[in-house]
């Protein structure tokens, strides 16, 4: 969608064919080249993090800071990474995470919970967000009923209910197993980071290896095309918004477990945060083109963006005003570096 | 409670004598949701004018935020840069309640802001507006007004819905009505906003075609709500606000709009926030208190503000 | 050089990152002629068209218009001086009416405001100077026929009042009928003094309305200037391909009559365009489905293939029947259909080649899920050999290929699927006439190694050429259906166009 | 781009001859038909006020009522189908409504107009409106930002700038004769109303009846057409979002008018009520087709829903469930309908 109006001369760009790829165009082109743009705009944010805030930036605590800031929302992005490239969009997710996050704190929820196994909730979680996604994307598929509104009207829906279910109080969640095992580390890395680069992983996994992701690709670019060549592409859309309500399923999860809550104002807006994280990666809004590793770049660009204005104490007004330079600095380094890559 | 506008500068407590004497320096991290209306922006205005007093203060003012998670990582940063007090109004009390934890346990001094923690452990200090407070403050003094008239519809314009801090309000307010049995005929949300503020109000007088009260939570979102009843060239009814603002009060004293009444919300928590957290830190002791250190609690009163006591606080009201 | 040269080219290159579409062309055409384009796909012809057009800027070389050096930084600028152009890749805005897009980019307007009632009017007349009085000048151009669209196009293009008319290969798509039509335009252009460069991989059409020849291979010109009367077909064919072609059509093998049925479609109907469809296809056999544009064919082929909703009628592969309106069930059965608009139905155009190709069957190159991108790249790598497709490299992005390449990628991934039942709609449209014979050569070879075949084409030499039986289809009727060899061009046109014939 | 999945099927009905019109099917194919299944959800949503709310709905001055609420958000949407049918996409419109509030009512501005005339603060929220639009589409076609990058930054530095120059207070409008203006009413329709329906006359003549129009439609359905076809398809990506810059400016005025003040919080979320609006109106977020009507038919369908849920004292979470019930129900409505009508 919108990017075509600029993609004039970018299509064209685009359209070339791959050339015979030979040293440094070969390295650029890469998968870890395709995103040099977004590692370069990472480290100078890095840069001017350290220049700033020398060591309190450099740190390894403030690193794992970043990290776990970055994995709630950057496990929503992966699934919204699919979603985009398999040509949809869902402006749902904030509210699956809250919808999500109160079912699985229901006083109902933690007494079974406690009973049993604290697993429980997290079942829950997934279940709500995955049971929400299957809603979005038959509603989508089936139903053709345009993207962006469904996932308009699950979004006002969703908060809706989280808001009936929790009365509008947060929810304190007293399952003690569910706190420890979530406020752990595993070999000095929180365990929210470590759920986060799982994700991350599996999902350039799925992404890039799997049929799924295969059909993913097709499906978002040219869907005329993926029906006639076999594959049926509304039973694939409901797979694809089913996996993100997984993901915010899971990101509610991690929520819960780093505020303790469960609350119909968790996720505010993190339906911008995740499609910002995955267009600034380099997936492209009108589909077919996706990339998982852009999106963790997008995710961490930013969160360390935050960071560093946490750090150095500058006015909020003007966080605001840098933060819209900074973005538009970044895709223009992207920009440029890719352009020259050939990609 | 003082503001960046008023005069007085020293206010409160009397502690100026000894507790304003520069003493260790103090590094006081603050954070408070995103500045989305006029009080909250007040807030950290105040206190970035009462660090600025002392000398021995150096303040960090993080971008205001409404995503627990970042402000969770604002001060787990606070944390790592080892600060020596964090004046927290958190987005959501509960969920921040952990990460606050974890500052105490850090041997951080925290002070909560407006917004409650649910662990008395997780703050050394609490400096609370009394939400439930408000709105038996501004439901009592529409029974006053309203006593002899059994049928008297009262509307309510709400804040953000979905907070707790709203239900607290709401609650108090109805509980107050039926004391003198009257009940909220028609209630509608805004969202702090002049704009929602004007929007929500243009529709609930629709829905209530004649109305004798009106409570309206926040004096911000009391601007679009004044707008859209000048609009509708409606003034059977009186109106009484929310938090004090300074524009509000003159109203009041002027006597030439519908307010007739406010209920203050001190904007100002966040600066009695900084002196408790320089306070704590240094190891002193509230002024006009015996007690050598400071209390675990500070709930601010909410008084009504009428034309009759409008002088005592406009000096220390907000500009919205 | 002439002095009447209207065009002269001189060395122009365009290169692309990684391709040298152009590598030296010259030519020149004079006021008044029909020059004709030759070339294989992928030649550069097309690449030639928008420099010349203004739509790319060339990297080197010298363009002169009467005589000045001009250069055509915009396709305004073009069209400006005199120059027209109709793209082989129809660039019409669906969304817009036909009124619209013919005068796109230079409205009737005045002060701002189009003057509808003009461009309709002018529509009307452009578009009745084509011989299709019947296309409403307010309908969406999206929901024409490729035919109509093509039509459109010409109507925009002689909107334009040229020096020079540039057509990329406006026939492929067009039938005999349209074609003549054309013609006969093209005649009367030439007449007052118009200059047409045409394009095309028919040869006959060359002949017909050519008067003079270029022709180009990889990107540069190898002869230009030949008479198109004189010149013979078989160096034409020497001079395009670096080599001597026989016979385009291979030979046909008699269809064993105890070959089992493999298709079996029975009383097939849609909602409103065609009904009552009944034929067989047995293994080894290609039927060829020939009829006017528009007559129903493609609808028939994709209700075959379950891509649209039947209202009746049953489809059968190897005795058992179809679920309706199922493409997986139908590709599951061993069914593939090569559709007609290879890019916006057939290919996915920002993915490389190989995925294209492997798209249909994914699976067997799967385990668990897992694709191994190595043998899909290597089974590729065969095939697009084996079809020469150029430049090769199956990591190739599809869009940038010409497009008689497409079309083999296209083909290549039901070579690949090994089907029972394969649906062939315009196969050739677009492709160069090496390419073409290698394609029949590759239909026959799959037909022989008992795949059931159905061709649909506009040309009815190929249908004739190709099928060992000839299916006619006229309003949405199957109206003849025998042997190949029993019938002749002359007897398919009749029937055709019965009823049609103005 | 994200109706693209949902497309699947519709593009096979896109595709299917058109059928020779016949009585009701022309008229449903007709401009008003086109909207048919608009215009039944919002009559039925009328209906739903009468039933539930009686006189009190059917009031003159509440009609009025919804209609002022109707025109800020309505000039926006109507900017904002531009952009969409050009193929962009605008999520700064928000931010540039608040910039442009804020600097039009700052005490130096108040004072100029005071001193010569109110007109000065209309042109000063135009200008700045503009001028935002301008950088956008800037950005956009000349820096080939993808657009939903792009004016996100925007919105993080428009907003930002808001604060920076009103420090974040309310400020109150003291112009007497520009309240006295925008106030009054023509013939008892407010002022406000009556620039609703100029600028959304204006932008059905604009878009249907001019050549910028066609080029706009050209621009988002196929801009390498366009471009072939001779058009500056980024000089008119420029144009096109100076001019959605220009109703947010236009909105912004209306907005001071209508809560007396200029404010960093106004226009909150409107990025998602135009783009909501027009959506649903049944412009396409891929471009190349869109509709005044459908725009003003969505806004209208929005702010009746929010004042019937008023009128009947609904609680703000039972409007948003009921609220994403009824937006999906008018989407499938319109489709259903506009299907039969061939569209
Ligand atoms: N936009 C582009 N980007 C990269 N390569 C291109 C582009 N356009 C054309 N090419 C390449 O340039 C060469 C010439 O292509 P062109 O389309 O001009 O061939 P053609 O002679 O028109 O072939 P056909 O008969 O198949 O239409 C091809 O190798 C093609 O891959
Ligand atoms: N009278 C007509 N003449 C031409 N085209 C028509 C006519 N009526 C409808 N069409 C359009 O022509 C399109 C092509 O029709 P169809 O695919 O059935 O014909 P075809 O025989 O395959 O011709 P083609 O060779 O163009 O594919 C249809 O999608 C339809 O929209
Ligand atoms: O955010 C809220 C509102 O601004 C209210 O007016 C005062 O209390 C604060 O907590
Ligand atoms: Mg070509
Ligand atoms: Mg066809």
């Amino acid at each position: 969608m919108s990017e075509d109006t600029a993609a004039v001369p970018a299509q064209q760009v685009k359209s070339a064919p791959a050339k015979k790829e030979s040293g440094i165009s070969a390295l650029l082109g890469s998968p870890a080249g395709r995103n040099t743009g977004l590692v370069v705009a990472l480290v100078l944010l890095c840069l001017g993090g350290v220049v700033t805030a020398g060591d309190r930036f450099a740190d390894v605590d403030n690193v794992l800071t970043i990290l776990r800031l970055a994995a709630v929302i950057g496990v929503v992005s992966v699934g919204m990474t699919f979603v985009i490239t398999g040509g949809g969009i869902d402006l749902s997710v904030g509210a699956i995470v809250a919808l999500s996050s109160v079912w699985a704190t229901t006083l109902a929820t933690q007494g079974i919970a406690n009973d049993s196994h604290w697993i429980v909730m997290v079942f829950t979680a997934l279940l709500v967000g995955g049971a929400c996604g299957l809603v979005n994307g038959a509603l989508i598929a089936y139903g053709r009923v345009v993207a962006f509104i469904a996932t308009l009207a699950s979004l006002a829906a969703a908060r809706g209910l989280a808001e009936i279910i929790s009365n509008r109080k947060t929810q304190i969640v007293n399952v003690p197993g569910f706190t420890a095992f979530f406020d752990a580390s595993v070999l000095g890395v929180p365990v929210l980071v470590v759920i986060f680069a799982l994700v991350a992983a599996g999902g350039w996994v799925l992404l890039n290896r799997t049929t799924f992701g295969r059909r993913t690709f097709a499906v978002g670019g040219n869907p005329e095309a993926a029906r006639l060549a076999g594959i049926d592409v509304r039973r694939h859309t409901v797979m694809l918004y089913t996996l993100l309500g997984l993901c915010c399923g899971l990101a509610a999860v991690m929520l819960i477990a780093r505020t303790t809550t469960g609350s119909a104002t968790h996720g505010g807006l993190y339906e911008l945060d995740a499609i910002a994280a995955v267009v600034i990666g380099g997936t492209l809004l009108s589909g077919g083109r996706g990339t998982i590793a852009g999106t963790v770049f997008g995710v961490l660009i930013f969160t360390t963006l935050s960071n560093v204005f946490t750090l150095n104490n500058l006015s909020i007004s003007a966080q605001a005003v840098a933060k819209g330079a900074i973005i538009v600095v970044a895709v223009l380094l992207q920009q440029r570096l890719a352009r020259r890559s050939g990609a | 409670g003082n503001t960046p506008q008023s005069q007085g500068g020293d206010q409160g407590g009397g502690a100026k004598v000894a507790n304003d004497e520069p003493g260790d320096k103090v590094v006081i991290g603050f954070s408070a949701p995103a500045a989305d209306h006029g009080w909250m922006a007040a807030i950290t205005d105040a206190a970035k004018k009462e660090a600025g007093k002392y000398s021995d203060v150096e303040l960090r003012v993080v971008e205001g935020t409404n995503d627990v998670n970042l402000q969770i990582s604002q001060v787990e940063t606070f944390i790592n840069d080892k600060v020596d007090a964090i004046v927290l109004l958190p987005f959501d009390g509960a969920a921040l309640t952990p990460v606050a934890l974890k500052a105490m346990k850090a041997g951080i001094t925290v002070i909560n802001v407006d917004r409650q923690f649910d662990s008395p452990f997780a703050a050394r200090s609490t400096v609370l507006g009394d939400n439930y407070g408000m709105g038996v403050s501004a439901g009592t003094y529409v029974c006053e007004r309203l006593k002899d008239k059994p049928n008297a519809v009262v509307a309510e314009i709400a804040g953000i819905d979905s907070l707790p801090l709203t239900q607290d309000r709401s609650k108090g307010f109805a509980e107050a009505l039926s004391g003198c049995g009257l009940k909220v005929g028609n209630r509608v949300a805004a969202e702090f906003t002049v704009e929602s503020g004007e929007r929500a109000a243009a529709n609930l007088l629709q829905a209530a075609p004649k109305i004798d009260a009106l409570w309206n939570h926040d004096d911000d979102q009391g601007v679009g709500v004044t707008a859209a009843i000048k609009n509708s060239g409606r003034s059977e009814f009186f109106m009484v606000g929310g938090a004090g603002s300074a524009n509000v009060m003159r109203e009041i004293k002027a006597d030439n709009g519908p307010h007739k009444a406010t209920v203050i919300y001190p904007s100002t928590q966040g600066a009695d926030g900084i002196r408790l957290a320089r306070l704590a830190v240094q190891n002193k002791s509230l002024g006009d208190l015996v007690e050598v250190e400071i209390p675990r609690q500070v709930q601010l009163y909410a008084p009504v503000v009428t034309k009759d006591n409008v002088d005592r606080y406009l000096p220390t009201a907000f500009e919205s | 050089m002439t002095a009447a040269a209207l065009l002269s080219v001189r060395g122009v290159v365009k290169r692309f990152p990684g391709v040298t579409a152009l590598g030296g062309v010259d030519f020149e055409v004079r006021a008044g002629e029909v020059h004709c384009l030759l070339g294989q796909n992928g030649a550069g012809k097309s690449t030639l068209i928008k420099v010349l057009s203004g739509a790319h800027r060339p990297d080197e070389g010298e363009i002169r218009w009467r005589g000045e050096v001009v250069e055509f930084g915009n396709p305004t600028a073009a069209m400006r001086s005199g120059v027209a152009a109709i793209y082989q890749e129809l660039d019409l805005v669906s969304g817009l009416s036909v009124a619209d897009n013919v005068f796109l980019g230079h409205e009737l307007s005045k002060a701002g405001f189009t003057k509808r009632a003009d461009a309709r009017r002018r529509t009307r007349a452009l578009l009745r100077r084509l011989g299709h009085p019947e296309i409403s000048p307010d309908r969406d151009v999206g929901r024409l026929s490729v035919a109509h669209q093509q039509i459109v196009s010409m109507a925009r293009a002689l909107s334009l009042d040229g020096q020079l008319l540039i057509m990329d290969e406006p026939s492929a798509v067009l039938d005999p009928d349209e074609v003549r039509v054309l013609f006969g335009i093209i005649r009367e252009l030439t007449a007052q003094g118009v200059a047409v460069i045409y394009i095309s991989h028919r040869l006959a059409e060359i002949r017909e309305i050519g008067d003079r020849v270029t022709v180009l291979k990889d990107g540069r010109t190898v002869a230009t200037g030949l008479d198109a009367r004189e010149v013979k077909t078989a160096d034409l064919i020497a001079l395009m391909t670096g080599r001597v072609l026989e016979n385009v059509y291979p030979r046909r093998k008699p269809v064993d009559p105890a070959a089992p049925v493999v298709l079996q479609v029975r009383g097939l109907a849609d909602e409103d365009r065609f009904r009552e469809v009944d034929f067989t296809v047995h293994a080894g056999e290609v039927v060829g489905l020939a009829g006017l544009v528009g007559s129903g064919r493609s609808e028939i082929l994709e209700t075959v293939y379950g891509a649209r909703k039947a209202a009746g009628g049953t489809v059968e592969v190897d005795g058992r029947r179809l679920r309706r309106g199922s493409v997986g069930a139908a590709v599951r059965a061993g069914m593939g259909l090569c559709p007609e608009e290879r890019k916006s139905q057939g290919l996915l155009l920002d993915q490389a080649v190989y995925r294209n190709i492997t798209v249909s069957s994914m699976s067997s190159f799967a385990r668990f899920g897992f694709l191994d991108d190595r043998a899909e790249r290597a089974r590729a790598a065969t095939l697009t050999e084996s079809l020469d497709v150029r430049p090769a490299g199956v990591e190739r992005v599809v869009r940038g290929l010409s497009g008689g390449n497409q079309q083999k990628v296209v083909l290549a991934r039901w070579l690949l699927r090994e089907c029972r039942v394969l649906l062939l709609d315009e196969p050739t449209r677009g492709v160069d006439v090496g390419a073409r014979s290698e394609i029949y050569e590759l239909i026959r070879a799959l037909a022989d190694s008992g795949v059931a075949v159905v061709v649909v084409s506009s040309d009815v030499e190929e249908v004739l050429g190709l099928a060992d039986r000839v299916l006619v289809v006229r309003e949405g009727r199957v109206v003849h259906d025998g042997p190949a060899d029993e019938i002749d061009e002359s007897r398919v046109l009749d029937l055709v166009m019965e009823g049609h014939a103005a």
